[in-house]
C-alpha cells in the first residue's frame, strides 16, 4: 500500500520546496506568508482578484504536483495577449516585461508556471529583436533562483569585521531616511537605461545628493566621446540600421557579439541580408569586412577579415578615410594629406584598405562603418566622417542625440577627497572590484557610512558596512528605454520578492522620503507620458513606441582632428598590447555566479568555467623559443607533421587542457596572472584578456573561476593597454575546453561555398561528402517529395524494408512529420540557443571538473571549426575562417542509436521523433557510442540532486540547494543518474500544441455546430498544428532565425521549403541515417579584388584537397574540382 | 622421456610401404611412465583428498582480498554513479567493456578444448580440459560482472530479459547487447552444464573413496548416484558428444556476437565484417594463453608432469602461434581494407590507431600479440617452460590491449572532430578490474581444492589399458 | 560398501521438480497480482481532513465534476478546488458545521467576524490586511510518476470520461483509487479507444452508457459507436513514448 | 531382511570384461549390466544394446529453443508492442537470428543433459549395486558384470558358476537390505 501522505509533504509539495520549508521557521518567511494572502477579505472586488484567489486555492490544492507556495506580487499582473483571464494550474502564463541593462532594456516575454518564472523569451512586438533574446537574458532567470543571492539586508556587526547582522527591511528604510536627514549623501550607481531611475535621480540631485555613475565596460562612452569631439552638448549614439546595408566594415567592433550594445538587432538585421535561398538572393547578399585584434563572432561571419592590433586603429581609420575621401572626391587635399600622414602606420595593409574602400564606395549609401566602443575618440570621429561621406547617415546608420553623462567616478573621488561625502551608497554594481586603480583605502577613511545595494554579496560589500539585498528584475517594477531609443518598455514583476530584498527604485524612493510604492510610481510615469493607452495595455504589449531625435550635421574632419596627440607606437612581440574585453561567461563579472553562463562554452575559445589570456600563434612561437620548457604548444606528432590531422592549439594532458600561467605587467602594481591559450586569428601582438572572472568575493558557482584582469584597467579606464610585458610563472592551470580539436580535417561537415560559386551552382553542397559519389541514399525514391520520404522512409538501398511512420498497427501515418533545418549561413555562433535549451529542458550544470572529464550535458552544442588552407605542416595558422554548426539530436529516421538499445528506451514515434524514454533507460550508453553526431548525454551522476563538488561522495554527499529547482520547467522530466538524455525537439512544446489544437477544435465543433458524438466531424486540418505554432527553444531564441522547425508532410511549411532548397544537406549523409535535422550550406561573399580573396572558402578547399588530392594545385582549383565532381 | 617407435608396415600393405618408405612415426604417449589406472585415480583424487596445503590458504586469502577490490569498487559505483569511472562522451564505454571482452575471450579456451578438440578427436585434450572448462566458467562469471554493472541503473538490468511487466514493454531484439544477453547467458549455462556433466563420474569416484562423512554426502549429492554402469556411460558419452557438438557453434557464436557489439555499430574502425573471425581467433589465442598461465604452475605444484606432458604444452604453443598469426593477419587486413575502401573516416580511424593518441596501446598490442607468439617457432623456446609461461602472460596483456585499442581509439576520435576526446581510467576502474583477477583466483582455488582437476575416466580412456582388445589393433 | 543414501532419497528429484513447479507458479502468480499497480494502488483510500462525500455531492446532488475540478477541461491538471469553491455554498448551508471547520479556517483566516472587512483586533500579525488561514491539506490519491505527463484536457475534451480512470466516484462515499493507472492500463485504452469514447457532453456523466444499445450485447454497440467517433474526430491516441514521456 | 538383487563378478582388465560380456550376451541374459571405470569402446555392441536415445532429446530441445526464440521476438517486437526502431522491420528472420541461435543451443543443451539424466534415471542416490563391497573399485580400475535376479535365466547356482566360467573373479551375491 502507498504510504499515507503526511500533511507536511502535501502542503509543501515536492522536495524542491524544501527551501521554503526551511525558511518557514524564520520570521521573514512568516512575513511573506502574511503578505501573500492578505486580500482574502477583498477578494470579491474584481475579476482579477478572483482569479488570484483561485490560483492560490489551486496551488495549495495541487501542492503534491510540485506547484505551490510561490508568492504572487501584491499588485495584479496582467497577462500577455494569449494568456487566459484567470490562472489555471498546469497552464503556463506569459507576461511581458524587460531586462534592465545599461545597454538598453531588452523586451521579454516570460513564461510562468504557477507563479514561478521558468523561461525567458524575447518579445516579438519589439521588431528589431524579432523575439530573439541575448544569452544573458536567457540565463538571467537562474539568477532569480541563485541560492547565493542576498536574502536579506546585512549590517556589519560590532563584534568583528567579518560578522554581519541580519536587519529587517523596515530597519533599512529607517536607517536610510536618517542618513538622508544627515545630508552629504553621494550615490555611485551602475549605469542604466531606466527612465524611471532617471526621474528619481534628478529629484535626488535637486536635493543635493551627489549622483555619479560607473560602469567598467562602459558602452555609453563612445557616444559621449563622439559628442564631445564634435562639440555638442550630450552624446551621439551610433545606431546601425543594417537591414539596409550591403557593405559593412567593422573596425574592431564585435557588433554581433557581446562587446557592443544592440547586438541582437544588429545580428537580426545583418543576417537577414545574408539569407540566400536562390541565386538572386546571393547577388544581393551583403558583405562584411572586419578588422579586429581578437577573433570575435563578428570576425567569424566576416567575408574578409584583417588582423590588426587595437592600438593601430587610429592609423587604419585615417588611411581608410583618406582612401574613401579620395574615391568619393570629398575633402580638401590638405585634409587627405593629413589623414594619409596619420595613417602611415597602416600602409602595410594599403592594398586591403584600398580595395575595401573601393567596394564601400561602389555601394555608398548602403555601406556602413562601425567602430568598436573601446577605440579612441578619433576613430569614432573619423567613422562619423566616413559614414557621412559615404552618404549613409540616416540610411544604414543613425546618430541619436543622447543625454550628457552623469558625474563619473573620478569626480566623485574629488568630492570625497574634499570631504563632501559622508554617506556613499553603491547602487548595484561592483566598482570596488572593477575600478581597482582607485585608492579605495583612502575613500574608506573619508566616508563614514558605506552602503551597498546589490543582488548578492560581492567585493564592494566587503568594502561597505551595510548591505541591502536587491530584488531581481523579475521581482521589481521599473521601465526603461531600449538602446535605440525607439521604445520604452516596462519591467513588471512575475512574483513578489522571494526574499527580503528591495529594488533600486524602492531604495531611491525611500531616500526621497516618498511613500509611493514603485508600482504607483512607474504607473504615474506612464500616465504622464501617454493618455491614450492605459497602463494595463502597456504591460500587456510590453512596449511603447518613442521617436528619438537624430543628429546628421556635416562635420569638417580637418578642424576636429587637428591637434591630436602622437600616435601610439605599434606593438611588437616585446612590447605587447592587451585588449580588455568583457568576459563571455560573466560579462563584467555580474554573471559570475550563474552556472548556465559559466558552463556555456565561449563561442570562439570553447572554454567553460574559465577565461584565458588569448595569444596569437606568432606570439606563441616567440614564447616557445624564449621559454622552451613552457609547454604552450604540444610537440607535433607524426600525424601533425604529415598533415594527417592539424596540431592542437593547446597541450591536452589526458584530454585536459594544460595551460601555462603567465604574468602580464605594465608596472609594479599593475600585474595580473592568468593561463594562456593560443587562439588562431589573433593580431600578432595582441593579448586578449577578459574582465569579469577571478572574483574574490562571489558565490559558490563563481568561486575559483578564471583570473582577474581588472588590475590592468588603468585610472583612465582605457581598455586598450600597451607596453605590457609577459613572463611565465612556471605554473599551470587546467582549462575546461569542450572542443579539443579545432579543424574539420577536410571532412564535409560544415559545407561552404562562395556566393559566386553558389550563383553558378546552387547545389554545391550536394557535390561534397561521401554521399555525393555513393549510391543514392533513397535509391529509386531519391527524387520523391519530402512528404513521401518522411511518411514512408523509402527503402533505398537497404536490405530491409523500413516501416512507415504510421500509428501502431494502422495504415495511418502520423499527423505531422517533424523536421528541422538549420541555415548555417544565418548562424553567428552567439550560443544563446545553448542556454535557451538548458533553461527549457532542465539541463543540469555539471561543473568544471566534470566538463574537464568530457561530461557536459548541453543538448545542443555549437561546434566551432577553424579552417585554413595556409596551414604549413604542424604550424598553427594565423589567418583562419570560422565555421559554426549547432549540433543537437538529428532525429535520424534510421537512427543508429535506436537499433542498439536493448530495452526499447529510444525508439521512433509516428511523427518521426527520436523518442527518449528516460524512465525506461537502463544506461548502457551504447546509443551514445553509436551516435555518429555524438549528441547524446549521459547522467554520470545525480547532477540534479547532488552538489557539484560532492558528486564523488555518492549518497554521503550533500544535496543540492533546492532553490534553483524552482526554475525548472514542470513540463520536462528531471532526469536521474544513470540515464541517457538528448534533444527531444522540445517534445513538451509539440505535445502541448497538439493538445491545444485538438482541444480547441473539439470545443469549437461542439459550440459552433451544437452537435455531439459521431455527428461532429473533424478534418485532418482541424487537428493539425499550423506551421509556425511550435517553436523549439533554440529556434525561438535565435536572433537570426537560423533554425526552422515544422512539419515535413506539409509541403507549404517553412521547413519543407528550406529542405527543398538545393543548399540543404545532411551531415554524414552517406551513413544513411537520414537525419531529420539538415543543414543549409554556408555561403560566404568575398570580394574578388581583395588581396586575401580565395575562390572557395577554406573549409571547402580543405575538403577538396583531401577528397581529391589529384586536383591539388595552387590557384583557382576549387571550381575545377566542383566540375570534376559533376562528371 | 620415454617414447616408442611403432612400425606401421605390418598394418598397411607391405608392398606399398616398401615403395613409399615412410618415415618412422614417433608416437608419444599421452600419459608417461606407463602409469596405471589406479595411479591416475590416486593422483587426481589425492589432490582433493589431501590436507589443505598452507600455500593454498595463503593464495586464497590473498585472492580474496584482491577480489574485495571489485566488491568495493562495485558498491561505490552503484551507490554513486557511473561517473566514478573514467567514461565520458565520446568514450562512453571505457574499461568495463574492454574487461568484459577480455574475460569472455579467455573464457573461450575451455569450451574449445573440451568441445572442438573433442570433435576433432584430439586425445591430448583430456588432461587439460577440466581445468580449462573451469577457467571458462570462472572467466565468464568475471566477464558478466562488467556488462551488468556498467549500466547506469543496475537495479533495472532485469529489463534486458524478456519478463512480462506492468509497463507492457519488452526488450529490443535488434540490439547486439540484447544478443549478448542471450549469448553470454547461454554460454555460461551450457559451459556450466558441460563442465558439471563431465565431472559426474569423477565425483562418483571421490564419493566412493570418501572417508569423511561430509565428503560422502557432499560428493554423493553432486554425483547424482552415478554407478559407472555401461548404460550410464553409453548415454553419457552420447550426451557428451552432443554437448561438444552444440558447444562448438556456441563458442564460435559467442565471440562473434560479442564482436557484433562493435561490428554492428556504424563507427569507423568498428563497422567491419572481419570482426567475427578476428575476435574468435583472438579469443582462442587469449584463452590458450590463460590455460598455459594457469596450468604450468599447477603442473609444477601437483607434479602432474606425467599427465600434462611436453606434448600438451607444445600443442598449446602451436595453437597460440597459429591464432596469434591469424590475429596479426586481421590487424593487417583491417589496414588494407581501410585503405582499399577509400572511406576517409575509416582510413583515418586506422591511421589514428597506430599513430594517434593511443599509439602506445596499439604497439603494446602488436608486440604482445603478433611478435611475441612468433617465438614459438623456436624449439628452444617452447621447451623452456618458464619462458612459455612468461610469453603466455604477454599474450594475455596483449589481448587486453587489443580490446582497449578497438574500443577506445575509435570512440575517442570518430566522425566529427569537434567531439573528439580522450579517455583515461580512474582508480576505481583499476581496482574493479584488478579485483576480478582476485575473484577469478578465488574461484579457481576453490576448484582445485574441491573438484577433480582432470577427468579421470577420460584420461584413463586414452591409456593403452583402456583398449578392450588388449592393445592390439 | 553400503548405500550411503536411504532408498526414499530416490524420490526426492521428482518431489523437488514438483515443488519447484508449484512454488514457482505461486510466486509468479503472487508477483503478478500483488506487486503490480493493479494491487498496490487500487483500493488506496486515505482519510481526508474534511470528509467530503462524493456520492452525496456528485451522486445525489448531481454536481458536475467540473464545478469543483474546474481546470480539468483546460489544463493538464484537474485541480483540487480551493476553499472558496466550497464556501460558495457552505456560507449558507451548514455554515457552522464542525466538520467544515478546516474549510472555514482556510477561507476566513484572520477575518474572525466574517464580514470581509478588517475590523478591530483582527489583524493578528499587524500587517494591515486580512490574511487567509492555512490551506486544507487534502490527501492526494491519484498520482502518476514524475516522468508521466497525463493531460486531463485532451482526454476530457475528446470523449474520454472521468469514469474510465477514476471509477464511479459518484458512488464513493470516500474516494479510493479505483483503476491501476499503470502503463499497461493506459496502453489498453490507447490501443482500443473505441471502448471508451462517448459524446463530449456525457463525459462527466459517470452513469452513462450508450442509449438504445442492444441489451444482449451492449459492448458491441459501444464499439461501433466508439469507432464512429474515433474516425470522425480523428482520434489516434499515441502509443509511442513521446505521447506521455517528455 | 534382505532381497537378493543379483550376482556380481569382477574383472581386472577391459579385455577380459569385454570377452565375458560377449559370452553373457550369447548365453541369453537380458537383465544384466557392466560396470567399468571408463566407457569401454565397443562394449554396447558386445552387450547387444543399441544406440543411445539422447539425440532425440537434443533435437526436441533444439526445435523448442528455436521456436521459443522466434515466438518471443515476434510477440514482443512485432505483435504486442511494435515500435519503430532504427527504421528496421518489426520482425524479420535476420536481425534476431542470434537470439534464435542461442536459444536453440541453450534448449538443446538442456535437452541433452536432462535427456541423459532421464535415460540414466538419475539422480538416483540409492541403488542395490552400492551394496557390493568393492563397488568403489569400479570407478578406479576394476570391471564388473552384474546379472540381476530379475533375469528370466537367472539361477541361484548356475549364474554364479557361469560368471566364474567366463573369467569373473570374486563372485558376490548382492543383497539389498529392506526395512
Amino acid at each position: 500500500m502507498i504510504k499515507q501522505v503526511t500533511e507536511e509533504t502535501l502542503v509543501n509539495g515536492k522536495r524542491y520546496w524544501k527551501s521554503l520549508d526551511d525558511l518557514a521557521s524564520k520570521p521573514s518567511f512568516k512575513n511573506w506568508v502574511e503578505r501573500e494572502f492578505p486580500e482574502g477579505a477583498s477578494m470579491l472586488e474584481g475579476v482579477q482578484r478572483r482569479g488570484f484567489m483561485k490560483l492560490m486555492a489551486a496551488s495549495f490544492g495541487l501542492a503534491g504536483l510540485g506547484m505551490t507556495g510561490c508568492r504572487r506580487p501584491e499588485h495584479t499582473i496582467l497577462p500577455y495577449g494569449k494568456s487566459p483571464e484567470e490562472l489555471i494550474p498546469g497552464v503556463p502564463n506569459y507576461y511581458a516585461t524587460s531586462m534592465p541593462s545599461a545597454q538598453g532594456y531588452t523586451p521579454l516575454i516570460v513564461e510562468s508556471h504557477e507563479g514561478r518564472p521558468t523561461k525567458i523569451e524575447g518579445n516579438p512586438s519589439y521588431i528589431p529583436n524579432g523575439g530573439g533574446t541575448s544569452i544573458y537574458a536567457q540565463a538571467s532567470v537562474l539568477d532569480l533562483y541563485d541560492p547565493d543571492r542576498s536574502k536579506s539586508s546585512l549590517k556589519r556587526s560590532e563584534e568583528g569585521e567579518d560578522s554581519w547582522d541580519v536587519i529587517s527591511s523596515d530597519q533599512v528604510k529607517d536607517d536610510l531616511v536618517n542618513l538622508m536627514k544627515e545630508g552629504k549623501v553621494a550615490i555611485l550607481a551602475e549605469k542604466s537605461s531606466s527612465t524611471a531611475r532617471k526621474v528619481l535621480s534628478k529629484q535626488l540631485i535637486e536635493k543635493g545628493v551627489i549622483w555619479s555613475e560607473y560602469e567598467a565596460i562602459d558602452l555609453n562612452s563612445p557616444e559621449i566621446k563622439l559628442g564631445s569631439a564634435i562639440g555638442i552638448d550630450g552624446g551621439l549614439r551610433l545606431i546601425p540600421n543594417l537591414g539596409k546595408a550591403s557593405r559593412v566594415l567593422a573596425l574592431d567592433c564585435d557588433f554581433l557579439g557581446n562587446r557592443e550594445p544592440f547586438s541582437l538587432a544588429n545580428t537580426r538585421a545583418l543576417m537577414k541580408g545574408r539569407k540566400v535561398l536562390s541565386a538572386k538572393d546571393a547577388k544581393k547578399m551583403n558583405r562584411l569586412y572586419s578588422v579586429e585584434s581578437d577573433l570575435t563572432i563578428t570576425g567569424g561571419v566576416a567575408d574578409h577579415r584583417l588582423r590588426l592590433e587595437s592600438s593601430q586603429f587610429i592609423a587604419f581609420a585615417n588611411l581608410l578615410a583618406a582612401e574613401i575621401f579620395t574615391i568619393r572626391k570629398s575633402g580638401t587635399n590638405a585634409e587627405i594629406e593629413r589623414l594619409q600622414k596619420r595613417g602611415q602606420a597602416a600602409e602595410t595593409h594599403a592594398k586591403w584598405i584600398k580595395e575595401c574602400a573601393v567596394d564601400l564606395c561602389t555601394k555608398h549609401k548602403s555601406s556602413v562603418i562601425l567602430p568598436g566602443s573601446h577605440l579612441p575618440e578619433e576613430v569614432h570621429l573619423i567613422c562619423y566622417a566616413i559614414n557621412q561621406v559615404l552618404g549613409c547617415i540616416g540610411r544604414t546608420v543613425k546618430y541619436q542625440a543622447t543625454e550628457k553623462a552623469a558625474t563619473n567616478l573620478l569626480s566623485l573621488q574629488k568630492a570625497v577627497l574634499k570631504d563632501e561625502v559622508d554617506t556613499l551608497i553603491f547602487l548595484g554594481g561592483n566598482p570596488v572590484h572593477q575600478a581597482s586603480s582607485l585608492d579605495w583605502g583612502n575613500f574608506s577613511t573619508k566616508i563614514s557610512n558605506k552602503i551597498h545595494l546589490g543582488d548578492s554579496v560581492n567585493e564592494t560589500t566587503s568594502f561597505c558596512d551595510y548591505h541591502i539585498g536587491q530584488s531581481h528584475y523579475l521581482e521589481s517594477w521599473d521601465e526603461g528605454k531600449t538602446w535605440d531609443g525607439s521604445a520604452i518598455v516596462p519591467v513588471q514583476p512575475l512574483l513578489a520578492p522571494l526574499f527580503e530584498t528591495i529594488s533600486d527604485l524602492e531604495l531611491l524612493q525611500v531616500l526621497l522620503g516618498s511613500s509611493q510604492n514603485t508600482y504607483d510610481f512607474v504607473k504615474s510615469l506612464h500616465e504622464k507620458r501617454s493618455s491614450t493607452n492605459s497602463y494595463d495595455d502597456f504591460l500587456r504589449l510590453g512596449i511603447e513606441k518613442q521617436s528619438p531625435s537624430y543628429y546628421s550635421k556635416e562635420i569638417s574632419l580637418l578642424e576636429l582632428i587637428e591637434n591630436k596627440e602622437e600616435l601610439p607606437e605599434p606593438p611588437t612581440l616585446d612590447n605587447l598590447e592587451v585588449l580588455l574585453i568583457p568576459d563571455f561567461h560573466s560579462w563584467d563579472g555580474r554573471y559570475a555566479n550563474n552556472g548556465w553562463m559559466q558552463e556555456c562554452p565561449d563561442p570562439i575559445s570553447k572554454l567553460t568555467w574559465d577565461n584565458a589570456l588569448l595569444i596569437s600563434p606568432a606570439l606563441a612561437k616567440m614564447l616557445e623559443e624564449k621559454y622552451p620548457t613552457l609547454g604552450l604548444l604540444p610537440e607535433p606528432t607524426m600525424l601533425n607533421k604529415n598533415g594527417e590531422i592539424a596540431p592542437d592549439a593547446a597541450n591536452f594532458d589526458h584530454g585536459k587542457q594544460k595551460a601555462p600561467i603567465v604574468t602580464l605587467s605594465i608596472s609594479e602594481d599593475q600585474t595580473i596572472e592568468g593561463p594562456i591559450y593560443v587562439q588562431p586569428g589573433l593580431a600578432d601582438c595582441s593579448i586578449i584578456a577578459s574582465l569579469g572572472l577571478g572574483r574574490s568575493n562571489v558565490g559558490r558557482v563563481g568561486k575559483g573561476t578564471g583570473y582577474n584582469a581588472y588590475p590592468l584597467l588603468g585610472s583612465n579606464f582605457d581598455r586598450i593597454v600597451s607596453n605590457v610585458s609577459i613572463e611565465p610563472t612556471g605554473e599551470f592551470e587546467t582549462l575546461a575546453n569542450v572542443q579539443e580539436h579545432w579543424s574539420m580535417e577536410g571532412r564535409a561537415i560544415v559545407r561552404e561555398g562562395n556566393a559566386e560559386e553558389y550563383i553558378t551552382d546552387e547545389a554545391f553542397a550536394s557535390h561534397m561528402g561521401a554521399e555525393s559519389h555513393s549510391p543514392k541514399i533513397w535509391g529509386k525514391d531519391q527524387e520523391a517529395d519530402l512528404k513521401f520520404k518522411a511518411q514512408t522512409t523509402p527503402r533505398g538501398n537497404s536490405s530491409y524494408d523500413h516501416p512507415d511512420h504510421n500509428y501502431e498497427k494502422s495504415e495511418t501515418p502520423g499527423l505531422h512529420q517533424w523536421g528541422m533545418a538549420i541555415d548555417l549561413n544565418q548562424c553567428t555562433g552567439c550560443s544563446a540557443c545553448v542556454v535557451a535549451c538548458q533553461s527549457e529542458n532542465n539541463i543540469p550544470i555539471v561543473g568544471k571538473d566534470q566538463v574537464l572529464r568530457g561530461r557536459e550535458m548541453h543538448w545542443i552544442r555549437l561546434d566551432r571549426y577553424f579552417s585554413s588552407t595556409a596551414r604549413d605542416g604542424a604550424e598553427l595558422p594565423s589567418d583562419v575562417q570560422v565555421s559554426f554548426q549547432g549540433v543537437a539530436c538529428m532525429h535520424c529516421e534510421t537512427a543508429p542509436c535506436e537499433t542498439v538499445c536493448p530495452v526499447n528506451a529510444t525508439v521512433h514515434d509516428e511523427e518521426g521523433l527520436n523518442a527518449m524514454a528516460y524512465n525506461r533507460c537502463v544506461g548502457t550508453r551504447y546509443c551514445a557510442n553509436n551516435c555518429p553526431y555524438k549528441v547524446r548525454r549521459f547522467n554520470f551522476f545525480d547532477w540534479n540532486k547532488r552538489k557539484t563538488d560532492e558528486l564523488y561522495k555518492g549518497p554521503l554527499g550533500e544535496e543540492n540547494d533546492p532553490l534553483p529547482s524552482m526554475g525548472k520547467n514542470p513540463d520536462v522530466t528531471v532526469r536521474m543518474r544513470g540515464v541517457m538524455e538528448k534533444c527531444t525537439y522540445c517534445v513538451q512544446r509539440i505535445q502541448e500544441s497538439k493538445i491545444q489544437v485538438k482541444v480547441k477544435a473539439q470545443r469549437n465543433a461542439l459550440l459552433v455546430t451544437g452537435k455531439d458524438g459521431g455527428d461532429i466531424e473533424l478534418s485532418k486540418d482541424d487537428i493539425k498544428v499550423p506551421d509556425g505554432t511550435i517553436k523549439t527553444a533554440c529556434q525561438q531564441v535565435c536572433p537570426s532565425d537560423s533554425i526552422s522547425f515544422g512539419d515535413l508532410s506539409d509541403p507549404e511549411s517553412e521547413v519543407s521549403k528550406l529542405k527543398n532548397n538545393p543548399r540543404d544537406y545532411s551531415v554524414l549523409g552517406y551513413l544513411n541515417t537520414r537525419p531529420r535535422t539538415t543543414f543549409l550550406a554556408k555561403v560566404r561573399n568575398p570580394n574578388n579584388r581583395m588581396p586575401d580573396f580565395a575562390s572557395s572558402p577554406h573549409a571547402a578547399r580543405e575538403y577538396h584537397d583531401k577528397a581529391h588530392p589529384a586536383h591539388h594545385e595552387e590557384g583557382d582549383h576549387a571550381s575545377d574540382t566542383i566540375k570534376g565532381e559533376k562528371h | 622421456m620415454s617414447s616408442k617407435v611403432t612400425d606401421q608396415s605390418d598394418v598397411i600393405s607391405p608392398e606399398l610401404m616398401n615403395k613409399v618408405k615412410p618415415a618412422k612415426w614417433e608416437e608419444v604417449p599421452l600419459v608417461l611412465n606407463n602409469r596405471s589406472f589406479h595411479w591416475v585415480t590416486e593422483k587426481i583424487c589425492g589432490i582433493v583428498e589431501q590436507k589443505t596445503p598452507t600455500w593454498w590458504w595463503w593464495c586464497f586469502i590473498t585472492a580474496l582480498s584482491i577480489a574485495s577490490f571489485t566488491g568495493l569498487g562495485l558498491v561505490y559505483l552503484v551507490s554513486t554513479g557511473v561517473g566514478v569511472w573514467g567514461n565520458n562522451n565520446p568514450v562512453n564505454w571505457g574499461w568495463a567493456i574492454v574487461n568484459f571482452v577480455f574475460w569472455i575471450g579467455i573464457g573461450h579456451a575451455g569450451t574449445l578444448i573440451s568441445a572442438v578438440l573433442c570433435l576433432l578427436k584430439q586425445k591430448w585434450r583430456t588432461s587439460i580440459n577440466r581445468a580449462s572448462e573451469a577457467m571458462t566458467v570462472f572467466a565468464v562469471i568475471c566477464a558478466g560482472i562488467f556488462p551488468l554493472f556498467h549500466v547506469g541503473r543496475v537495479w533495472f538490468a532485469w529489463w534486458l530479459f524478456p519478463i512480462p511487466n506492468a509497463n507492457a514493454i519488452w526488450p529490443q531484439f535488434r540490439s547486439p547487447l540484447e544478443w549478448d544477453v542471450f549469448a553470454v547467458s547461454t554460454y555460461a549455462t551450457v559451459s556450466i552444464l558441460f563442465w558439471y556433466m563431465g565431472m559426474i563420474p569423477d565425483l562418483a569416484i571421490i564419493r566412493d573413496r570418501a572417508k569423511e562423512t561430509w565428503r560422502k554426502y557432499f560428493y554423493g549429492v553432486l554425483a547424482m548416484g552415478w554407478r559407472n554402469a555401461n548404460n550410464h556411460w553409453r548415454n553419457f558419452e552420447m550426451a557428451y558428444l552432443l554437448l561438444a557438438g552444440l558447444s562448438t557453434p556456441l563458442v564460435l557464436s559467442v565471440h562473434t556476437i560479442v564482436s557484433f557489439d562493435f561490428a554492428v555499430a556504424n563507427l569507423p574502425g568498428w563497422h567491419t565484417t572481419i570482426f567475427p573471425p578476428y575476435f574468435v581467433a583472438g579469443a582462442i589465442f587469449s584463452g590458450f594463453g590463460m590455460v598455459l598461465t594457469l596450468l604450468l604452475p599447477l603442473r609444477a605444484i601437483f607434479r602432474l608432469h606425467d599427465l600434462i606432458t611436453e606434448k600438451h604444452i607444445h600443442n598449446m604453443c602451436k595453437i597460440i602461434l597459429a591464432t596469434g598469426s591469424m590475429v596479426g593477419y586481421a590487424y593487417a587486413m583491417e589496414f588494407f581494407i581501410a585503405w582499399y575502401g577509400a572511406n576517409s573516416y575509416e582510413g583515418f580511424a586506422f591511421i589514428n590507431r597506430a599513430f594517434g593518441n593511443y599509439w602506445w596501446a596499439y604497439w603494446i598490442m602488436v608486440s604482445c600479440n603478433v611478435i611475441c607468439p612468433q617465438l614459438f617457432w623456436f624449439k628452444g623456446i617452447i621447451n623452456n617452460i618458464p619462458l612459455v609461461w612468461i610469453i603466455s602472460i604477454f599474450v594475455n596483456i596483449g589481448m587486453w590491449f587489443e580490446r582497449f585499442v578497438i574500443a577506445n581509439t575509435t570512440l575517442s576520435r570518430d566522425f566529427l572532430p569537434s567531439s573528439w576526446g580522450y579517455y583515461s581510467p580512474t582508480v576505481v576502474d583499476l581496482f574493479t578490474f584488478f579485483g576480478t583477477f582476485g575473484f577469478f583466483s578465488v574461484l579457481f582455488l576453490l576448484f582445485i581444492r574441491f573438484l577433480p582437476l582432470m577427468p579421470m575416466a577420460e584420461v584413463k580412456s586414452v591409456m593403452p589399458a583402456a583398449d578392450p582388445h588388449g592393445g592390439k589393433h | 560398501m553400503r548405500n550411503l543414501f536411504p532408498s526414499w532419497v530416490n524420490t526426492i528429484p521428482v518431489k523437488v521438480i514438483l515443488s519447484l513447479g508449484i512454488i514457482g507458479g505461486t510466486v509468479t502468480a503472487g508477483i503478478t497480482y500483488y506487486a503490480t499497480p493493479k494491487y498496490t494502488r487500487v483500493g488506496y483510500q486515505p482519510t481526508q481532513p474534511v470528509s467530503y462525500d462524493h456520492s452525496f455531492h456528485a451522486g445525489q446532488l448531481g454536481l458536475d465534476c467540473r464545478y469543483c475540478h474546474h481546470g480539468v477541461d483546460k489544463s493538464s491538471h484537474a485541480n483540487i478546488p480551493g476553499a472558496q469553491v466550497c464556501m460558495s455554498c457552505h456560507k449558507n448551508i451548514k455554515a457552522d458545521s464542525p466538520l467544515l471547520a478546516p474549510i472555514r479556517d482556510s477561507y476566513f483566516g484572520e477575518d474572525t467576524n466574517r464580514d470581509g472587512i478588517l475590523s478591530e483586533g483582527e489583524d493578528s500579525n499587524g500587517d494591515g490586511s486580512l490574511n487567509q488561514g492555512p490551506a486544507v491539506p487534502w490527501v492526494r490519491i491519484h498520482k502518476t510518476p514524475d516522468y508521466v505527463y497525463f493531460n486531463h484536457a485532451i482526454h476530457v475534451n475528446r470523449g474520454v470520461s472521468c469514469v474510465e480512470c477514476h471509477g464511479r466516484v459518484d458512488k464513493m462515499k470516500v474516494v479510493h483509487h479505483d483503476k491501476p493507472l499503470s502503463m499497461s492500463f493506459c496502453l489498453e485504452c490507447h490501443r482500443n479507444p473505441e471502448k471508451s469514447l462517448r459524446p463530449m457532453k456525457e463525459v462527466t456523466n459517470l452513469d452513462w452508457s450508450l442509449p438504445n444499445s442492444n441489451p444482449d450485447n451492449p459492448h458491441l454497440d459501444q464499439i461501433h459507436a466508439g469507432l464512429d467517433i474515433k474516425n470522425k474526430w480523428g482520434v489516434n491516441p499515441p502509443l509511442s513514448c513521446t505521447g506521455c514521456h517528455r | 531382511m534382505n532381497i537378493k538383487y543379483g550376482v556380481a563378478a569382477t574383472f581386472n582388465s577391459a579385455k577380459s570384461l569385454f570377452d565375458a560380456a560377449g559370452k553373457v550376451r550369447e548365453e541369453g541374459y537380458k537383465e544384466w549390466e557392466c560396470y567399468t571405470p571408463i566407457p569401454v569402446h565397443g562394449l554396447d555392441a558386445q552387450m547387444g544394446i543399441g544406440r543411445s536415445k539422447v539425440p532425440r532429446f537434443t533435437l526436441a530441445g533444439g526445435i523448442t529453443g528455436f521456436c521459443t526464440g522466434m515466438l518471443i521476438v515476434w510477440y514482443m517486437n512485432a505483435f504486442d508492442y511494435p515500435l519503430i526502431v532504427g527504421g528496421k522491420p518489426y520482425f524479420s528472420m535476420i536481425y534476431p537470428f542470434p537470439v534464435f541461435y542461442e536459444l536453440t543451443i541453450l534448449f538443446a543443451a538442456f535437452g541433452t543433459l536432462f535427456g541423459m539424466f532421464f535415460l540414466n534415471r538419475l539422480p538416483r542416490h540409492n541403488h542395490p549395486i552400492f551394496e557390493h563391497p568393492s563397488f568403489g573399485r569400479t570407478g578406479d580400475d576394476k570391471y564388473m558384470i552384474v546379472i540381476e535376479v530379475e533375469d528370466h535365466k537367472f539361477d541361484d547356482e548356475a549364474t554364479p558358476a557361469f560368471l566364474k566360467d567366463v573369467g569373473g573373479k570374486s563372485i558376490t551375491v548382492i543383497r539389498e537390505p529392506v526395512n
